[in-house]
């Protein structure tokens, strides 16, 4: 299961579809939007999201976890839109028999999400500033 | 010629102005459109940190184009 | 926080508990009561706790990851009693500024959970069986 | 000699049948009160996977004793 949300993720419900009386690990990961960035007071931020192709590589993420680790159980879903300080702007969840697999499983999911969906993070700074993340070497004017 | 229809996503969409443009280019690979729009997207350095996508799926930077095709420029991701 | 709880683990309000408005990553674990253990197939199970030790060696632990990891916030529950399948038995849960940071906390925290809190668990079986787990070589009449 | 209370846990606590009990011993150590409790405990192995405890403090097995201390017999651990 992976989601592009346009409302608030709510993680407990999504943990509880994750439910299986064959597991005995579950690892959950989010990413909260927290009020600073290499040093700058952020305000807010904004996700901007190719949902077809970040929807089917998402999937394609999720389905090399449970290849890589037998019986995981996987979820994840990323926010699109206007994000407030302390919002949960990803969720991801497994559920493993035991916790070593539970625990890569999620963080392989996590560094794949951010490194591979078309998503893009414009941060909303205290000084009025704002700036695309990731994007200080990419383009000539900035 | 070919008719690409190129998207500029993110930073390369404030930067070009606009969500996307039809050009008539003879470009043969994926890496040619990006050079040519480059007055466009603003950016100075294609293949270590931006990615390209064709007609709805992730492309290597040497990958051809063809008449038709659509064109999604990519600057470097940031999701989580 | 460190806690040993008689009743249901809300791993939601715990998590609630942790929120912090500089934390960009949060990661929670939870041990569930699965249905099986090394071949044989698990009613429920019962942990009996020596609650004094647990918790100030539970505390101890906590007060370790705080001073490996810089702005981790973290808490812990471990359940005592008789729990059943798809029960929560334990809850683990930190915040930190960045992810990678908060993955490595939170499993050493459950890690040092399982190897040194005086905690014991004792499984009943579908046969009608139970057992102390890792109890096996520990006993001459096991 | 001393008088050392000794508390059974789990797996311990079964097999003595009772949870604690007062003992007069010799023990200069946490491992001589095991050894000298192994009818009790029915623990053949201590120190590779069984842990002790004196007055509510983790001990080492070779930890001294002292007359009216509390011994705590722990077999191997398994929360979470």
């Amino acid at each position: 299961m992976f989601e592009i949300a346009e409302k608030a993720i709510d993680p407990a419900a999504l943990r509880a579809a994750l439910a299986d009386p064959a597991a005995g690990a579950y690892c959950g990961f989010e990413g909260w939007v927290r009020n600073h960035n290499e040093g700058q007071e952020v305000l807010r931020l904004e996700y901007e999201v190719y949902s077809p192709l970040a929807i089917s590589e998402g999937r394609r993420i999720l389905a090399e976890a449970k290849e890589q680790f037998p019986h995981l159980r996987a979820g994840c879903v990323h926010r699109e839109g206007l994000l407030e300080i302390g919002d949960c702007a990803v969720w991801v969840g497994v559920t493993s028999p035991h916790r070593d697999e539970a625990f890569r499983a999620c963080r392989y999911i996590i560094d794949a999400i951010k490194h591979r969906l078309p998503i893009w993070k414009k941060e909303h700074y205290v000084s009025g500033d704002s700036g695309w993340v990731n994007c200080e070497r990419c383009a000539a004017h900035a | 010629m070919k008719r690409i229809t190129v998207r500029y996503f993110a930073m390369f969409r404030e930067h070009a102005g606009m969500a996307s443009e039809t050009i008539e280019t003879d470009a043969a690979t994926a890496g040619d459109v990006f050079a040519a729009t480059r007055d466009r997207h603003g950016s100075s350095e294609p293949a270590g940190h931006c990615k390209v996508a064709i007609n709805d799926e992730m492309a290597d930077w040497d990958a051809a184009v063809a008449d038709g095709d659509e064109v999604l420029l990519f600057p470097p991701v940031a999701g989580g």
